[in-house]
C-alpha cells in the first residue's frame, strides 16, 4: 500500500502498543474504550451543535432572512446559548405518563444513533470498529431509534404523541426496506460488506461513477428514503407540528427534549455519512481511474493532498446541504401518501435496480 | 367545559377525539376543533368558538357610527380596510351622501391591496399549514410593502381605520401612486413563483386535489362565501353582482371554478391575485380630482329604520345590520363575518378525509378566528 | 404498456415540479442579497417612521412651553375607549374674567386604539400622532400619560371653542 | 323579477303575509307558526329559489324578540328580508330553519347565545360563544347586566 502523509493507523497502532505494553491487558481496554467513548461523544456533540446552527442558516438564506447573527459573530453560539436553556429548562412530570419508559425513550433515541456513529470511517485510521457486516451493522442499528420513538408516543399517554409515533412506525418500517435495498445494490457492486472495503474498492473512481446508472437510481432512491428514515421533512410525519403539535416528543421538555432534538441531527449525519461513504466514496479523495489515461495519476496526487477527514466531512455536508433543501421546500406529504411513495415507487424501482445492477457487475460492464 | 369529559356511552368503541386547539399551530388563532378520529380517517368535526369572543355587537350600541368604525377593523383584522368600508357605505347609502369620486377610486384601491395582502398571508399561512415552512416567508416578504403602502397613506399598517363616513380620514398620501404602481411591476414578478415553488408541485397536489368536497349546493345552503365559495361554483362577488364604490368601472373576472376542493380553493385564491392586480392597474391611473371626504355633520344620527350593506372581504361576503331608531348610537349592530359561515360547513368537507387533510382544509378556508368570535 | 408509460410520465413530471420547486429555494440561497430583514435595534438611527404613522397621541408645545389645547374635551367625547381624560380648570385672568384652562391631559395609551378620531376632530389641532413606536414599558402605570408639560400655558391668540 | 312581481308571487301563496317596502329590501313580516312553512315556500318555489341566507340576525326590540332573515336568490339575483316576532318575551320560541339553509345552524345558535331565543327542532341548540354551564343572562338584550360591563 501506498505511504499517506494522513494515515493515522501507525499512530492508533503505537498508542495501543504503549497501553498494552504498560498495563494489564483489562485495564488497557478499559483506557482504550474510554478513550474512544470521550472522543465520540465529543464529536458527537460538536457535530449536533454545528448541524442545529447550519440547519438555522440554511433555511434562513433560502427564506431570505439572515438568521441567527446575536449571539457571537453570525451567531455561532446561537446553539450553544439554546442548549444551556435546554439544560436549565425545567423536566415537566407528566402524571399519567409511563414513568419509566417515558424517561427511557429518549436514551433510547441517542443510544441508536449513538451506535450507528461507531461504525462508520471518517478517515484513514479513524474507524472505530471495521466490522465485516459493517453495513447491515449501521443500517440494523439506526433503525433501532424507531423503538425509542414509538415509546415516546405511547408512554407520553398523549393522542398526538400516539399517532406520531404510529405514524413514525409505518414510515420507518417501509422505507428500511428501501434504504437496505439501495445499499444492497451497491454492496452488489463492492461484493462486500465492510465499510474499509467498500471506501477502498473506490479508489479508482466513486461508486456513483462507476456504477453510473444503477448507482444513480440507488443514490436518489437512498436519500430519498434516508430522509424519510431521519422523519425530517416533507416525511416529517411524526411532529408534523401543524398537523400534531409536536408529535411523539410533545409532552418532552428540557433536556430529554434536547435528546430527541440532537438524535434527529445526528440520524440525519449518519443517513448523510453513510450515503457519502457508499456513494462517493467515503473519505477517499477524488481519484480518476486509469481508464483516462497517464495524467491522472498527477491529478490524483493534488487529490491526495487534502486530509481525507475533510474529503469525508465535505461530502457528508453536501448530502446534509440536500436534505435540508429538500425539508425548506417541500410541503409534508400525507400518510397514504408516505407509503404509496415506498410501495408504488421506490420498492419496484429499487429491486428492479437490484437486478440491472447484477446485470451489469455480471456482464463487467461498469468501470 | 362538559365535552372534555368523555361520556363513554355516547362514544363508538372504535372513536378516538382529539382536541385541536384552542392552543394549535394549524387553528390559525384560538379556535378548537373537537375531532373524532377512526385511526386517522376524520369521523367528525365540531368546531367551538367563542374563546375572543369580545362583544363587538353589545359594545356598538353604546358607540357612534365613526366609532363603530375602529371596531370592524378588529373582526377580520386582514380585511380591515374593506370592513371599515362596509360601516361607511352603510351610513353613507342611509343618509342618501354621494361621495365624491376620488373616495370611491381610493377605497376601491386600498381594498384590493387589502385582498393582495391577505391573500398573500393565506398563501404563506396554507404552505405552513402543509409543512413548507418556507413559503411563509416569501408571502410576508412581498406582503411587506403593501403594509409600507398603507403604513405611509393612512398611518397603520393592519389597523387602519383609514374610512369614514362620508369618506376618507386623510387624502392619500403624494408617493402613494408610484409605489402602488411600483409594487404591480414587482409583484406580477413575484407571482409565478408561488405557482413554481407550491401551486405545480406534486406534493401539494396531491395533497389537495379530491380532499374536501363542497358542492355548489351545500356551499349556497352553508352560505360559504369568498375563494371558498367561488371555488364550488358559487358566483358569490359581491363586486360582481351588487357593485360598490368604483367597482362598476372596472373590468374584472370573477374567478368560479366547479370542483370544489381544497385545490381549487387554493387556486381561487391564487387567481384572484391577479384580479385584484389588474383591478388596481386599471383604477391607479385614474384617481380623480376632488376632495378626500364628503361635508358630513359631525354627529350623525341615522333615520330609523334598518340598514343592510354587504361587501366583499377578502374571505367572503362580509354584511352589516343595523336597526336604528334615529338616534347617534345604532340599536343593533350585526355583523354578517363571512368566516362564521365558512366555518360551519367544516364538518361536511372534512369527515371521512385524513386528519392531516383536516388541516388542509382548514387552512383552505383561511379562517380568521377574531371574525368567527367577534 | 400504456400503463407503465403513464407510470413513467407520472414519476418524471412529480420529480420535474419538485425540481421547479428546488429550484426557487435554490436560488434564493445563493442570493444573500435578496435578505430583507431589518437589523432592528442597529438601525436605530436609520429607521424613519412615515409621517403620518400612528405611533402615539402627543400634545406638542412651542419654545415657550405653550400648547395649543383649550380643554374644549372633544376629543374626550370621541374617544371609543375613554383613553382621553382632559381635566379642566377656571383661572382668574388679568381682566378679572374666569376662563377655563387646561389643567391635566391624561392619555391612556394602554387603552388606546389608535383609531385617529381624537386628533381629527381637535378643532385647534393641539393634539397630533407622533412617530414614536417604541412603547414597551416595566410598569403598566407608565402608560398613563400627561401630555401637558408642567408649567405649559395656552397659546395666545388662539379661538376659544365653547362647547356646552 | 322586480319586486312588484315578487309581492304578487309571495301573495299568491299567503294572502295574510305583510309585506312592506323598506329601504333596500322588501320586508316579509311573518308569524311565528307560518314562519317554517312560509321560509321552505321561499326557498323551494322556482320562481321564487331564496337558495341563499346571508344573514340572520337576533333583535330585541322593545315589544319582542324578533329574527331578521336576509335572503337571496342566486338564480334570480333577488334579496328579501323575513322577519318574525316570537310571541312570548318570556319564553321566545321560534321554528328553525336550519333544515331549511344549513348556514341557519350556526346563525341560529349564536342568536340563543346572545338574544335567548330559542329555536324549535334545532338540531343542536346549545351556546356557541359562551360558556354553557355559567353565563347568565343573554348578553345582547337591552336588560342585560354584567359587573364587568364599564361605561365611558
Amino acid at each position: 500500500m501506498k505511504f499517506n502523509i494522513y494515515d493515522l493507523t501507525s499512530f492508533n497502532q503505537w498508542i495501543d502498543k504503549l497501553l498494552y505494553d504498560n498495563l494489564p491487558a483489562f485495564w488497557a481496554m478499559i483506557i482504550e474504550m474510554t478513550l474512544i467513548g470521550v472522543a465520540f461523544l465529543l464529536f458527537y456533540a460538536v457535530i449536533g451543535l454545528f448541524l442545529v446552527y447550519a440547519e438555522r442558516k440554511v433555511c434562513a438564506f433560502i427564506q431570505n432572512r439572515v438568521g441567527p447573527n446575536r449571539v457571537g459573530p453570525y451567531g455561532i453560539f446561537q446553539t450553544i446559548a439554546d442548549f444551556i436553556k435546554l439544560l436549565m429548562k425545567e423536566l415537566i412530570p407528566i402524571n399519567k405518563a409511563d414513568k419509566f419508559l417515558f424517561n427511557l425513550a429518549p436514551f433510547i433515541v441517542i443510544i441508536a444513533s449513538f451506535m450507528a456513529i461507531a461504525a462508520i470511517p471518517f478517515g484513514l485510521g479513524l474507524h472505530a470498529i471495521d466490522f465485516n457486516i459493517g453495513v447491515f451493522y449501521v443500517m440494523a442499528v439506526s433503525s433501532l431509534g424507531v423503538i425509542g420513538i414509538l415509546l415516546a408516543g405511547w408512554s407520553s399517554n398523549n393522542k398526538y404523541s400516539l399517532i406520531g409515533a404510529m405514524r413514525s412506525g409505518a414510515q420507518i418500517v417501509s422505507y428500511e426496506l428501501s434504504v437496505g435495498m439501495s445499499l444492497v445494490t451497491i454492496v452488489i457492486l463492492a461484493g462486500s460488506m465492510q465499510l474499509s472495503t467498500i471506501v477502498e474498492a473506490q479508489r479508482n473512481g466513486w461508486f456513483i461513477f462507476t456504477g453510473h446508472v444503477p448507482a444513480f437510481i440507488a443514490f436518489l432512491v437512498f436519500i430519498i428514503a434516508g430522509t424519510a428514515e431521519t422523519n425530517r421533512g416533507p416525511f416529517d410525519l411524526a411532529e408534523a407540528e401543524s398537523e400534531l403539535t409536536a408529535g411523539f416528543h410533545t409532552e418532552y421538555s428540557g433536556i430529554k427534549f434536547a435528546f430527541f432534538f440532537l438524535a434527529e441531527y445526528m440520524n440525519m449525519f449518519i443517513v448523510a455519512s453513510i450515503a457519502a461513504t457508499i456513494f462517493w466514496g467515503g473519505w477517499m479523495p477524488f481519484h480518476l481511474g486509469p481508464i483516462f489515461g497517464e495524467w491522472t495519476l498527477g491529478f490524483n496526487n493534488v487529490m491526495d493532498y487534502i486530509p481525507p477527514f475533510f474529503w469525508y466531512i465535505g461530502k457528508t455536508m453536501v448530502v446534509i446541504f440536500i436534505m435540508m433543501w429538500f425539508k425548506w421546500t417541500f410541503p409534508r406529504l400525507r400518510i397514504d401518501q408516505l407509503l404509496k411513495l415506498e410501495w408504488k415507487y421506490l420498492l419496484p424501482i429499487n429491486l428492479f435496480n437490484i437486478i440491472l445492477m447484477a446485470l451489469i457487475v455480471l456482464m463487467g460492464w461498469h468501470f | 367545559m362538559e365535552d372534555l369529559i368523555l361520556d363513554n356511552n355516547t362514544i363508538q368503541e372504535e372513536e378516538y377525539i382529539i382536541n385541536m386547539g384552542p392552543q394549535h399551530p394549524s387553528t390559525h388563532g384560538v379556535l378548537r376543533f373537537k375531532v373524532s378520529l377512526q385511526g386517522e380517517t376524520v369521523l367528525n368535526v365540531q368546531p367551538h368558538c367563542g374563546y375572543i369572543h369580545r362583544g363587538i355587537e353589545k359594545m356598538c350600541e353604546k358607540l357612534t357610527y365613526q366609532q363603530i368604525i375602529h371596531l370592524t377593523d378588529r373582526m377580520d383584522y386582514l380585511s380591515a380596510h374593506i370592513n371599515n368600508e362596509a360601516v361607511c357605505l352603510l351610513v353613507e347609502n342611509a343618509l342618501q351622501i354621494e361621495v365624491p369620486e376620488r373616495v370611491k377610486y381610493i377605497r376601491t384601491i386600498l381594498s384590493e391591496l387589502t385582498r393582495l395582502a391577505s391573500h398573500q398571508l393565506w398563501w404563506c399561512a396554507f404552505g405552513m399549514d402543509l409543512g413548507a415552512l418556507t413559503t411563509y416567508f416569501y408571502g410576508l416578504r412581498d406582503r411587506e410593502p403593501i403594509l409600507d403602502i398603507f403604513e405611509e397613506t393612512t398611518g397603520a399598517r393592519l389597523l387602519q381605520s383609514f374610512n369614514t363616513p362620508g369618506g376618507l380620514m386623510n387624502d392619500i398620501h403624494p408617493n402613494f401612486i408610484k409605489r402602488v404602481k411600483d409594487y404591480i411591476v414587482y409583484f406580477r414578478k413575484k407571482l409565478p413563483e408561488y405557482d413554481e415553488l407550491l401551486t405545480g408541485n406534486v406534493i401539494l397536489q396531491e395533497r389537495t386535489n379530491d380532499v374536501g368536497f363542497l358542492t355548489l349546493e351545500d356551499a349556497i345552503s352553508y352560505g360559504v362565501t369568498g375563494p371558498s365559495g367561488r371555488a364550488s361554483g358559487f358566483a358569490c362577488d359581491i363586486r360582481k353582482h351588487h357593485p360598490y364604490s368604483a367597482y362598476d368601472k372596472v373590468d374584472f373576472k370573477e374567478i368560479l371554478y366547479t370542483k370544489g376542493d381544497t385545490f381549487h380553493r387554493y387556486k381561487a385564491r391564487v387567481e384572484e391575485m391577479w384580479e385584484s392586480l389588474k383591478i388596481i392597474e386599471q383604477l391607479i391611473d385614474n384617481i380623480p380630482d376632488g376632495d378626500y371626504t364628503a361635508k358630513m355633520k359631525p354627529i350623525i344620527k341615522l333615520p330609523e329604520g334598518e340598514y343592510y350593506q354587504r361587501v366583499e372581504a377578502a374571505r367572503g361576503e362580509f354584511g352589516v345590520y343595523i336597526l336604528s331608531k334615529g338616534e347617534k348610537y345604532p340599536y343593533r349592530a350585526k355583523f354578517r363575518s363571512p368566516n362564521f359561515s365558512n366555518l360551519s360547513a367544516i364538518n361536511k368537507m372534512a369527515a371521512g378525509y385524513k386528519i392531516a387533510d383536516l388541516v388542509a382544509i382548514s387552512g383552505s378556508l383561511d379562517l380568521v378566528i377574531p371574525d368567527i368570535d367577534r | 404498456m400504456n400503463a407503465i408509460i403513464d407510470y413513467f410520465k407520472e414519476l418524471f413530471k412529480g420529480i420535474k415540479t419538485l425540481l421547479t420547486g428546488m429550484k426557487v429555494t435554490g436560488y434564493y440561497f445563493v442570493h444573500p442579497k435578496s435578505i430583507i430583514t431589518q437589523q432592528y435595534p442597529e438601525n436605530r438611527k436609520t429607521l424613519k417612521m412615515f409621517d403620518r404613522f400612528k405611533g402615539e397621541v402627543t400634545m406638542p408645545h412651542d419654545e415657550n412651553n405653550q400648547h395649543k389645547c383649550t380643554a374644549c374635551s372633544i376629543c374626550e367625547i370621541n374617544c371609543p375607549n375613554g383613553s382621553i381624560e382632559v381635566i379642566s380648570k377656571q383661572v382668574e385672568k388679568a381682566d378679572g374674567k374666569m376662563k377655563k384652562e387646561l389643567d391635566v391631559y391624561i392619555y391612556k395609551l394602554s387603552m388606546c386604539t389608535f383609531c385617529g378620531l381624537c386628533v381629527k376632530v381637535c378643532p385647534q389641532d393641539a393634539i397630533i400622532f407622533s412617530q414614536g413606536f417604541e412603547h414597551a414599558v416595566f410598569n403598566k402605570e407608565k402608560l398613563i400619560k400627561t401630555l401637558n408639560k408642567p408649567g405649559s400655558s395656552l397659546k395666545e391668540k388662539v379661538k376659544v371653542v365653547e362647547v356646552s | 323579477m322586480n319586486n312588484e312581481h315578487l309581492i304578487e308571487k309571495i301573495r299568491s301563496f299567503d294572502s295574510t303575509i305583510n309585506i312592506t317596502q323598506g329601504p333596500q329590501y322588501l320586508t316579509l313580516d311573518v308569524a311565528p307558526e307560518s314562519l317554517s312553512k312560509t321560509a321552505f315556500m321561499l326557498k323551494n318555489n322556482p320562481d321564487l329559489s331564496f337558495d341563499y341566507l346571508f344573514c340572520l340576525t337576533g333583535n330585541d326590540l322593545p315589544d319582542a324578540y324578533s329574527v331578521v332573515y336576509h335572503l337571496e336568490s342566486i338564480k334570480h339575483r333577488h334579496c328579501i328580508v323575513l322577519t318574525a316576532k316570537a310571541a312570548s318575551r318570556e319564553n321566545p320560541v321560534l321554528d328553525t330553519v336550519s333544515n331549511i339553509w344549513l348556514t341557519a345552524d350556526f346563525h341560529e345558535r349564536e342568536v340563543y347565545d346572545l338574544i335567548g331565543i330559542t329555536f324549535a327542532n334545532h338540531p343542536d341548540m346549545r351556546r356557541i360563544f359562551l360558556d354553557e354551564e355559567d353565563w347568565v343572562g343573554y348578553p345582547l338584550r337591552k336588560d342585560y347586566t354584567d359587573n364587568n360591563i364599564v361605561s365611558r
